[in-house]
């Protein structure tokens, strides 16, 4: 039952000239480079204490509003004194926090809705589709604020508010995928080998379409991001004295024409975050269109 | 024949989404952790307060009753009373409409003017200098907080080269424009990182495509080609990109009005936040609702006019 | 020989989007019978060729009969017991299917190891600890080394992967063995490979096939039975060679006459003159939304009768072989 | 008399992020006026490149790296890119394989027809059109008045192509390129698109060059045929003589791997492993590890595309042993019976 060959040969259909194909490397330029950016911020926000002995709320009115470089005060001071790199990286603790958890619960439940009712289609596809319809109706910001709103301040508000308005766009994301993976040969090849259904969803679906929603997430922590930090220049977010990137701004906004740096600088720090994380998602793209 | 089916087609298909938002809008109260009235009126109100409120907002109504009254009141163009004001939010947001729909209305033509002619160039010059430019510099603007943006944008242009108001809006025409550039500008620039880099992507799809290489083995030249078969292709993958970012474009204008202290709705918003105003907070969110609804039927209606493959479907 | 396989009557009808503004503008429900009334029988150790253009109908029978749809009407046979809604586990395993796109057929994201130690655990083809030697076995049986077992689909090759696809239906031990145009996706050089491998191993195990193609020289190289569909039905059954040789059908005719052809040996001056002057028929959709009632050929048909208006069914030409040769045509004598 | 196109040692070069890849290694081949002539080969052939190739259609980044192309004894790659451009586009149509992706998706296919009559020959707009529509009439399209208005995606796939061939033909070619023209079809509308360019190739003697990967589609139509692998001619002649009579391992095995309709046979021959990796260069002839008939000395050194008698000509060092492979061949089939 061999081939038809010459005797004395092998049988060379079978991968003698083993394919050269790229391997997909591990990293790329643009995920090294976002991961590294990414896990300095991290560290930074972590050590803090470390880095910096100025306490983030310590009020010192006799040292207000003193300008970067100054002796003790690296980036200056705010107009209570308070120490801005302090607040920048004791800011970082709660901004990349919040920002990275409020990501995980619309991850997990939109993942699991859209891998549900991509699948299944029929009634429950139709609900779950009806209600995303509704939710991308409203502006992210404006359902995110009004939400917020109506919670009552603190963090668990805010974490509330973006799973309740972030879970449609994973939703979207991964029904989508499944729409076109379910039709795949490996997915009806799956389903003619009789394996069972929660089988074929977690094995064989799963692990191809979540990557589309990872690299989604990486651009929606940044829009958490943005939100906590929106809703912190509004007033919104974290309660002073906390330190925040965004009441950093809004305190800043006051001396713009004398101290530019104070609205400045906590922008940049949100502005390098948001660079990060896009280069990662770049980096994942990348990846993925290797294979 | 088949464009006005497909236009009608569409125009039902946003009314069970405007009523899905009208539940969305009318649940929000419900989410307020304890005695809404209590919470809006503060622990030291009066229990007649309280009940009084409790009466106007309609609380002491089973939910289901509470809804159809509030979706009726709706449909008679009513969105409730402030608490704060006088008067009704319906009013109060036809008041400050004009702002908002201007700086809707510049923001989105900023961002066509700027991202289209940069995604375009970048396309035509795949892996070029330009190309790699237009790549990676919008991830620089991915994480830019619009309020930031603007901030920045009126240190520079206001206060260091006076080009612009620093804020306001002025009360006639000409103010009007000049007060809304850098807003404008702001919303824009806010959106033109992510449509780039979406746009670029289809502008490329488009001049790689088959038909481009059809067209210039015709032989009628490449102004021609461009003009006659790429541009019309690209406008359409412009609108369909434009459409699904539209709402992002539509949010932002909510804290760049605050920036420059526009008296636009999304301002009304927020001072309605401060003051507690339940309702108008409410009446405003339904509006951004409808906004987009409305924003995405114009986009539905351009590119079933561009494209005559969408009127079949 | 028995019967290892069987349909009767099966229809399978996909239905379109059927929104409000459709039913305000009163238009007709969508829907598309992809197959309209199919009856096949397939014997112990045969192999059936199914033939058809695209949109026939042939994968979705193929599909019906693997089990992934459920039909609108009609019956599958296994081995004389019903598929009664979704199929046994045992059912799953009689019959099998080899896919035609080698590079979406295999999951991406696990090794060939995986993939099969998965089907042979699950379906307890053999005890655990027998997985991977049944594995090796499983490459053996189609030529690709053991260290496949540990690579992905992407490191290899269009043949090769469509060798591991078959491998992967071969791991659950069927008897039928459905072949989606298993050939179309590979270059032409490599296609003779899958093709014998195909043949030597349905000798080897046993096995009965149905081999659907678009590509009439194939299924004529490899099947006993050749059974030819058009919009839903099959219009033209029998032993290979007859229907290859004396076709009833005016559809058969023009399919059988419309295949290319090497050339070579012709009257010198110039190429072959040998082209169908068939008239262009209107630009008919190949599968009906709509009911047309009568041949579904009619349309197309160069010796359509007004007897045409009634469907005709299939009617025996001469009954040789173990099925006979038939045809679906008012021009065969009823 | 000079043929109507030469091309000579024609190599593209696709660059890569991680190397170059070198798809077309050195072809050449001509075309008389009026004459069909068939590129065979499979996919990575290179026979689709080399013929946009020749309309300077080659897709970004591919380019030409070295070699003439040569129309009407006018060395055109030496002429300025706009005029070169002129006269390749002038003399030459081409037909693609995918009729829904190569036409514009948002424009009539009439006016896509009458494009090069208006912008190309100078026509006024109702001259175009008229010349349009009978361009419609003639390659097979009913009611063409009423077609006129119709998009792309209102047609099947077998009209969508007589478009295609309806535009190639528009700008009064006197070539046209057809790269794989029928193989998205299915067999009854391949044969009769198939036949509508054969019968306007016959009317108006207009040549052509036809890239298939199927022998018996180029061998209904044309009369001279190369055969390609992994980016080279390796074997080239009068269809006839090719076929019945291969010079070269790789034709002789494809002939007897692929079914014939006619004739099944017992079982097919096939060639094992695949085609190579461009990427890579390897010593000797580069189908070697796969030919039946392969000696040591054909992996090491490469072998030179040789002319025949009778136009004929082939890139294999053990050719002049051709007439016992059928032999060979057949001795084995038997042996393995056993």
């Amino acid at each position: 039952m061999k081939a038809l060959t010459l005797p004395g040969r092998s049988v060379p259909a079978a991968g003698t000239t083993p394919r050269p194909r790229r391997r997909s490397r591990r990293f790329n330029g643009p995920l090294l480079a976002g991961l590294i950016l990414f896990g300095l911020l991290v560290l930074a926000a972590i050590c803090a204490p470390l880095i910096t002995k100025a306490d983030p709320t310590a009020q010192d009115l006799t040292q207000a509003l003193l300008p970067p470089g100054s002796r003790g005060h690296l980036l200056g001071t705010d107009r209570f004194g308070r120490d801005t790199l302090a607040r920048l990286l004791y800011g970082a603790r709660i901004d990349l926090r919040v920002g990275v958890l409020a990501v995980v619960s619309p991850f997990l439940i939109g993942t699991v809705l859209g891998l549900v009712s991509g699948w299944f289609g029929g009634w429950f596809d139709t609900l779950v589709m009806r209600i995303v319809d509704m939710v991308v109706a409203f502006p992210f910001f404006v359902l995110v604020i009004a939400l917020v709103f109506a919670l009552g301040p603190g963090t668990g508000s805010i974490y509330l508010a973006i799973t309740l308005v972030g879970w449609v766009a994973y939703a979207r994301i991964v029904r989508g995928e499944v729409l076109v993976a379910k039709n795949q040969e490996y997915a009806l090849a799956a389903r003619a080998s009789g394996l069972p259904t929660w089988r074929i969803l977690l094995r064989h679906l799963l692990p191809n379409v979540v990557l589309q929603a990872i690299v989604f997430s990486m651009s929606d922590i940044v829009l958490s991001i943005l939100a906590i930090v929106t809703l912190g220049y509004l007033g919104l977010g974290v309660p002073p004295p906390t330190p925040d990137w965004g009441s950093m701004i809004q305190d800043g906004q006051q001396f713009m024409l004398t101290h530019w740096y104070l609205a400045a600088l906590p922008g940049f720090a949100v502005v390098i975050t948001g660079l990060a994380l896009a280069l990662i998602g770049d980096g994942l793209v990348e990846r993925m269109n290797l294979r | 024949m088949g464009f006005v089916l497909y236009i009608g087609r569409r125009l039902l298909a946003a009314v069970p989404v405007l009523f899905g938002t009208t539940l969305i809008v009318f649940f929000m109260i419900h989410l307020v952790p304890g005695d809404p009235a209590v919470t809006l009126l503060g622990t030291h109100a009066t229990p007649q307060a309280v009940a009084a409120l409790h009466a106007q907002m309609g609380l002491d109504q089973p939910v289901w009753r509470q809804y159809l009254d509030f979706l009726g009141r709706l449909l008679h163009g009513d969105l409730g009373h402030s608490f704060f004001y006088q008067s009704s939010v319906t009013s109060l947001i036809l008041g400050r409409i004009s702002a908002t729909l201007w700086l809707i209305l510049a923001g989105a033509i900023f961002a066509v003017l700027v991202s289209v002619p940069l995604a375009v160039w970048a396309a035509s010059r795949r892996g070029g200098l330009a190309d790699h430019v237009i790549r990676t510099v919008p991830l620089l603007g991915l994480g830019m907080p619009a309020f930031w943006l603007g901030i920045m944008l009126i240190l520079l242009f206001a206060l260091k080269l006076g080009l612009f108001p620093v804020s306001g809006y002025g009360t006639t025409f000409a103010q009007h424009v000049q007060g809304i550039i850098l807003p404008g500008l702001t919303v824009a620039l806010a959106l033109t990182p992510i449509l780039v880099r979406s746009l670029r992507t289809s502008m490329i799809n488009v001049l790689g495509s088959d038909y481009i290489t059809t067209a210039r083995a015709k032989g009628i030249g490449a102004g021609r080609t461009i003009a006659g078969h790429a541009l019309r292709n690209a406008a359409v993958s412009s609108v369909t990109v434009l459409g699904v970012n539209i709402a992002y474009l539509v949010g932002s204008t909510l804290v760049v009005e605050r920036v420059f202290s526009l008296p636009g709705v999304g301002t009304q918003m927020i001072d309605a936040i401060f003051n507690r105003d339940f309702p108008v907070v409410q009446g405003v969110t339904m509006f951004f609702a409808v906004m987009v609804v409305a924003v995405n039927l114009l986009t539905d209606v351009a590119h079933a006019g561009l494209d005559p493959r969408v009127r079949l479907s | 020989m028995s019967e290892v396989l069987a349909v009767e009557g099966l229809v399978q009808q996909f239905e379109g989007r059927y929104g409000l503004a459709d039913r305000i503008a009163r238009r007709p429900r969508p829907a598309l019978r992809a197959v309209d009334g199919v009856d096949l029988v397939l014997r112990e150790g045969e192999t059936l060729g199914l033939v058809g253009e695209s949109g026939c109908g042939k994968s979705t029978l193929s599909r019906c009969v693997v089990g992934l749809y459920r039909p609108t009407a009609g019956v599958v046979r296994l081995a004389g017991e019903p598929i009664a809604g979704t199929p046994t586990r045992a059912q799953r395993r009689f019959v099998q299917m080899v896919f035609q796109d080698p590079y979406s057929s295999l999951n991406p994201r696990m090794t060939v190891g995986q993939i099969l130690g998965e089907l042979l655990r699950y379906h307890r083809i053999v005890p655990r600890d027998q997985v991977a030697k049944r594995s090796r076995e499983l490459l053996d049986l189609v030529g690709l080394p053991y260290r496949a077992l540990g690579q992905t689909p992407r490191q290899f090759s269009g043949g090769q992967r469509q060798r591991i696809g078959i491998a992967r239906a071969l791991a659950l031990e069927p008897k039928v063995l459905i072949a989606d145009e298993p050939v179309s996706a590979l270059d032409v050089s490599v296609q003779a490979n899958i093709i014998n491998l195909l043949l030597d191993l349905k000798q080897t195990l046993g096995l009965s096939m149905i081999f659907v193609s678009h590509n009439i020289a194939v299924v004529r190289q490899v099947s006993d039975r050749t059974a030819v569909m058009y919009r839903g039905r099959i219009i033209e059954t029998g032993p290979t060679e007859q229907v290859f040789l004396e076709p009833s059908h005016p559809y058969t005719r023009l399919l059988l006459g419309s295949v290319p052809r090497l050339v070579t040996h012709v009257a010198a001056g110039g190429a072959a003159t040998a082209i169908p002057a068939e008239p262009v028929p209107p630009a008919a959709l190949p599968t009906a939304t709509a009911e047309v009632g009568g041949c579904r050929y009619r349309d197309r048909c160069p010796v359509a009768l007004p007897a045409c208006a009634t469907e005709p069914g299939l009617r025996l030409i001469s009954d040789d072989g173990e099925e006979g040769h038939l045809a679906a045509c008012q021009h065969v004598p009823g | 008399m000079s043929p109507l196109l030469e091309v000579e040692d024609l190599h593209v070069e696709i660059p890569l992020p991680h190397g170059t890849l070198h798809a077309v290694r050195g072809v050449s081949l001509t075309a008389d006026a009026g004459e069909a002539v068939g590129l065979v080969g499979e996919s990575g052939s290179g026979k689709s490149l080399t013929l946009r190739a020749l309309l300077g259609l080659l897709p970004q980044p591919a380019r030409i790296s070295s070699g003439r192309i040569v129309l009407d004894g006018v060395d055109v790659t030496a002429l300025p890119a706009r005029e070169r451009r002129r006269r390749l586009t002038g003399a030459m149509g081409m037909v693609f394989q995918d009729s829904l992706t190569a036409l514009n998706p948002v424009m009539r296919v009439g006016a896509q027809i009458a494009e090069a009559p208006r912008r190309k020959l100078g026509m006024s707009a109702a001259q175009a059109k008229a010349r349009a529509v009978e361009l419609m009439e003639r390659v097979g399209i009913p009611d063409p008045e009423r077609r006129y208005r119709a998009y792309p995606h209102e047609l099947s796939g077998g009209m969508r192509q007589r478009i295609c061939i309806a535009i190639a033909l528009s700008g009064r070619p006197r070539l046209i390129l057809a790269d794989e023209p029928t193989t998205a079809l299915d067999v009854t509308i391949q044969a009769q698109v198939l036949g509508v360019v054969e019968s306007l190739r016959r009317a108006e003697g207009v040549g052509l060059i036809l890239v298939s990967h199927d022998l018996a589609v180029v061998s209904e139509t044309c009369r001279r045929i190369y055969v390609m692998y992994a980016g080279r001619v390796v074997e080239s002649g009068p269809i006839l003589d090719v076929l019945s009579a291969p010079r070269h391992p790789y034709s002789f095995a494809l002939l007897r791997s692929v079914p014939d309709p006619d004739a099944p046979v017992h079982r097919l021959l096939t060639i094992p492993g695949q085609p190579p990796d461009l990427m890579e260069t390897a010593a000797g002839c580069s189908f070697a590890p796969r030919c039946l008939f392969a000696a040591d000395a054909c992996r090491e050194q490469d072998p030179p595309l040789v002319a025949l008698p009778g136009d004929r000509a082939t890139a294999c060092l053990r050719h002049e042993e051709a007439d016992r492979w059928s032999d060979l061949v057949a001795g084995l089939a038997t042996v393995e019976e056993v």
